[in-house]
């Protein structure tokens, strides 16, 4: 079972040498899979998180074994961050049976032990609020944290679960990464009034960052992790952050000038800074390494073939597959 | 406590909490002393007071929160107090709930039921009298159930809450909460018929007058239908001597195929009802998966009885022309016969 | 076409006397209904608003004969301070030929000049907005207002049309009828943190009010009204009251001691206690007869067969019903 | 600018702005320079400044607004990105949209156009592929169409807009995009067969390799499927000899019977094909609806060719598996033969 607070504890090194490890190997497994697209090897599409490492890092690195994670599109980062495992997101992104989901999920769509995924804006944050209710009812004492962007706040979903958490008391965790984009829709053609404001109003805490400092964000989520499984409450978390990348793939029509202008916050040089050349230069090279090792392992992945699942509703037959509970681990 | 489909239900409801701890009830107004507009859960709060959660008017957000915990051990039963506002959650089923077993490569399931109250006759108007569970049907890795009094209503709910696995729609009809249970008497006989049924965890059950070896027509319905039905195989009985054999699945999708085909192959003449409009329908879908079996053997082209494709009016009188009644079904016999 | 404020200021009598003829007609029709189910003369159910008319007359005195409403299941003061037209209203509860849609609507679903109402929470806000957006288009300085529960707020949809509505500068009125209750669900029950902020989270202008009071309610909507209507601007306006009657028909389990300590609010003697004795009584003389003359009107109507109509798309071959726009008058 | 699907319904988009004073387009991520994930509203808001509409993702909100606009005389024509994600819309089409002009005896209109992108065949995986207009089928009141190569894609989005009053779902299939339209060449074929269109608002186009007096069989395919469709007829004839008739509906619901019935007593045999997973969908309703009028003249049962009952996989090799291909449709036809 991945437990990213287990693995940042044990890791050596200083802080920011931990974080940057995490955000090193985002940057670069993004980097190369933009690269492989270009080349031909993957299929349909894909969102990257470049420019918004530090999220990732810092907030998944207070998330134990039995916490729950939903993140959505553009989860390449945050998955690296809870699992450590290249490989089987790699293979899952050139739709290998080797990776993650079998080749069945692709880029939005992944599971691996505590953490879901899904391409489909909004409709996670319930999902996300009933995970946090089932931890409740079970007494595990897990929190539920979901990732959202800001475009994703037009879904009345997400008002329907916030309005629930808050009345439930909740363990539930909503990060909402705003970096200043939908797609191609700036926040102010889609966002009107303030968007701390929107959670409060419904009774949750709520707190806002403006960082791409990965040591900053650990800093900032500490507490906050802390304080929703302590209390028991819902907290909204907002992040002011930036994209650097494409929306996906290669759809890019934001105003040149714009995007340069943030460079400057490119949270890996950033970080890098706090590091002394030579370490960061290693973690580097570790990193390289281990997206060519995922690569590569991948491309020797074989491409999956329908098995014995020729309908979704043989499900109810495989009952050898995960006994009676809803939970079926890989 | 009357022997109706209502109890059936309330008693199902509690043998799955008693038995089943991962369990749990949501929706709207489910607390007592109200106890849930049709009573189908009351008194389930007084006895289970944290297993009962009443909810927010937020359809489409606490599917979504049973989805996730159902993901996560949990059982939950979910009460949609009319069927109409049902698609208001398609997206959570379409693609949340049924989407995440298959798409994770079958490291999760998801054990929910959505129970919706569906169904006209009462004078509720046009969103609050619909039968819309044919719009569901097709989502791959959604089961669609619905019991009728000629079932047990309430061991089906059970069935489908502590057996199954995956996401379930159990289709209430509302008329039928009032209906008593139709149970063999003293002969066997069910509504003066021979019953049989296929038996599993979703049973078709069936009804002829004479012993199954043929019949003059094959009448099929579900729900609300199935009473309806009946009533018009006894008039075509009792006045023409037409021997017609009602089916009665109660899994709509996936189809219980073999009991139909089987059925039709004997009569040749395929008759589906149901309360819905026609189009894309439980009828539609009946016939075309009966044909590839039972072609050669069929005498007449299978017909479907439904509404008529409009909103269900408020007033009497135009709720009744619209809905499909024993007259309707009892002259598509006779159209083929 | 309808134009309640017209004939509010057309009437004679003093402020209060005019309120008081909407108001007394209101109550007087729907505590006849109730009658008439008990005589077994309606079908399915009805939502009254006994206890709630001081927002009826209150608000829609204000409005003209190009602005629009939309009401919900709970609608015939609302539709009688429109309209001002009981006969139509109570044939259509009787399920008559007569009644303002033909039987076909029934109590929730209604339609009438520039009114409009449905049974299904929440979905009648975006269309509200909708249609604030094309008398904004159309330039025809009219504005929307809707009227919805405090139970609604659950419903996602709601967010996210009062997000358009404050991104888009639309002429919207929201009216938050906040009578405690959801059906048999209180306030506390289903919905977290505080009402008014969450409008004024997405930008819109809010008020709130607490009263009963017919009076006070004509006045605190006055530029309100106007406000939306200068500024093209959406505004909120929350009104907490209290629901006199059962939710609906038959079925009220509140505790009795809540529901009688708050008689004391009833708005109905709490307007009469403004007007001298004998008015009062000629006022309530006129609804009653009124009252009456629909209910024998409506008795004597035809109910409806189906016609030509057969099938819900034949309308495009209608083609002389309407015409090329969207919206056919009666 | 290419002969395609694309160019045809962006010029049609075009000419609605320019004749329709109360045509406005909604939807996300609409704005020049980014023109809307699929490129179909590309250039317009830099014509029409005022009427493209960037909207949040609020695809239930903006439906609902277009609805109300639409009851007060615009004539809103809204992009759904994905046709995924008009499940979230559901309530709005079912309880509103479609409801109001019946139930409020036919004083309004809702004369609203929702285009939405539906299809696979471009590893967009189990979210981004679907084809779930079958799940709209039988809203009273819902009109569906959907264009291929072989109709005028832009003349129909334009009906849709200008001449229809009713709420009308236009499903595009985003494979078909690129697409070149399929237009007669000198000797007045299309794709080496013979053509005739049932003509109306939303023709029904029929494809034949002889002149339409009979066929072995009748293939029932529309939008993406089409030329699927009449890529296995083509096969059939290459390698067997096999003459099918195309039939290529423009409108899915209500179903044009006329020309579907005709080519079927033609040809005695029915193979109807679609995207979609099979339950309750298109080729249900084709097979039903033509049964009674055809029955005595069918030569061999009715057969459905479509998805497999799965989420639609992100990988090539289990979405080629699922889909429907060119090779099961000519089995599909062999197996009736
Ligand atoms: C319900 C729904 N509508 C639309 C989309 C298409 N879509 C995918 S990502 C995206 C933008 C999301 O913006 P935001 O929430 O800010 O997240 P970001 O992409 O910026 O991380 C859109 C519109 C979707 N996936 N789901
Ligand atoms: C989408 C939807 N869910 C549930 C209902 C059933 N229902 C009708 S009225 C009502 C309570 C509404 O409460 P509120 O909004 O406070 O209005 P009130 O009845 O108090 O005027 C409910 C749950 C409905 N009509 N629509
Ligand atoms: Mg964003
Ligand atoms: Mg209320």
């Amino acid at each position: 079972m991945s437990d990213p607070r287990q693995r940042f504890e044990n890791a050596t090194g200083t802080i920011p040498e931990r974080l940057y490890e995490q955000m090193a190997l985002i940057r670069r497994f993004e980097v190369r899979l933009l690269e492989l697209f270009e080349e031909g090897v993957l299929f349909g599409t894909t969102h990257c998180c470049i420019g918004q490492e530090a999220d990732c890092a810092g907030v998944i690195s207070h998330l134990g074994a039995d916490d729950v994670i939903f993140s959505n599109h553009r989860c390449h980062g945050h998955f690296l961050s809870y699992t450590d495992d290249p490989r089987s997101l790699m293979a899952e992104l050139m739709g290998r049976l080797g990776g993650v989901c079998g080749g069945r999920g692709g880029s939005q769509h992944i599971c691996y032990d505590n953490m879901y995924t899904n391409g489909i804006q909004g409709g996670i944050v319930p999902n996300a609020v009933g995970m946090a209710l089932a931890e409740k009812m079970k007494g595990s004492g897990a929190i539920a944290t979901v990732f959202i962007g800001d475009g994703t706040l037009g879904q009345g979903v997400v008002y329907e679960a916030m309005n629930m958490a808050s009345l439930w008391s909740l363990p539930i965790l909503i990060v909402c990464e705003n970096n200043e984009w939908a797609q191609s829709t700036p926040t102010r053609l889609e966002l009107a009034g303030k968007i701390t404001a929107r959670a409060a109003a419904m009774g949750l805490n709520t707190s806002e960052i403006t960082s791409t400092d990965g040591v900053e964000m650990y800093e900032h989520f500490a507490p906050i992790v802390e304080s929703v499984r302590r209390e028991s409450r819902p907290h909204f978390a907002l992040i002011n952050t930036y994209r650097l990348c494409h929306h996906s793939k290669s759809d890019d029509k934001r105003p040149r000038d714009e995007v340069e202008a943030r460079r400057v916050d490119d949270p890996i040089p950033k970080l890098r800074a706090r590091l002394d050349e030579s370490t960061a230069a290693r973690i580097e090279e570790i990193a390289a390494e281990r997206v060519e090792d995922a690569i590569k392992w991948s491309r020797e992945q074989p491409f999956p073939e329908l098995g014995r699942h020729l309908d979704a509703l043989d499900l109810v037959d495989a009952r050898g597959v995960g006994g009676d509970s809803g939970q079926v681990q890989s | 406590m009357k022997d109706n489909v209502l109890n059936s239900l309330n008693a199902g409801l509690r043998s799955i909490l008693e038995s089943a701890p991962e369990a749990f009830i949501m929706g709207e107004d489910i607390l007592d002393p109200y106890g849930g507009a049709f009573k189908v859960v009351a008194g389930l709060s007084t006895d289970f007071p944290d297993r009962v959660i009443p909810t927010p008017i937020s359809e489409a957000g606490f599917i979504g929160l049973a989805t996730g915990a159902a993901m996560r051990g949990m059982r939950p039963v979910v009460e949609i107090m009319f069927g109409d506002f049902l698609m208001l959650a398609a997206d959570q089923l379409l693609n949340h709930a049924t989407k995440y077993p298959w798409m994770y490569n079958d490291k999760v399931r998801v054990p929910l039921v959505i129970r919706a109250a569906m169904g006209a006759r009462r004078g509720y108007g046009p969103t609050h009298s619909q039968s819309i569970e044919k719009h569901f049907f097709g989502m791959p890795g959604l089961v669609v159930v619905a019991p009728s009094p000629f079932h047990d209503p309430g061991a089906l709910l059970k069935s489908a809450c502590v057996e199954d696995h995956r996401p379930v729609l159990f289709v209430e009809n509302k008329l039928m909460y009032a209906r008593r249970l139709q149970r063999p008497d003293a002969d066997g006989l069910v509504a003066g018929m021979n019953v049989r049924s296929s038996g599993g965890r979703y049973p078709t059950v069936s009804l002829s007058f004479d012993d199954f070896a043929e019949a003059d027509v094959t009448l099929v319905a579900y729900g609300g239908m199935a009473e309806i039905a009946v009533e018009a195989a006894t008039t075509l009985m009792m006045e023409q001597e037409i021997s017609a054999e009602v089916l009665l699945p109660s899994s709509l999708n996936p189809l219980d195929l073999e009991p139909l085909v089987d059925a039709v192959k004997r009569s040749g003449r395929l008759v589906v009802a149901e309360e819905s409009t026609q189009t894309a329908g439980f009828g539609s879908e009946v016939i075309s998966s009966v044909l590839p079996a039972a072609f050669d053997r069929l005498k007449a082209a299978p017909v479907r009885v439904s509404s008529k494709n409009l909103p269900i009016a408020n007033t009497v009188t135009l709720e009744s022309e619209i809905l499909p009644q024993v007259a309707d079904i009892v002259s598509a016999v006779r159209r083929i016969l």
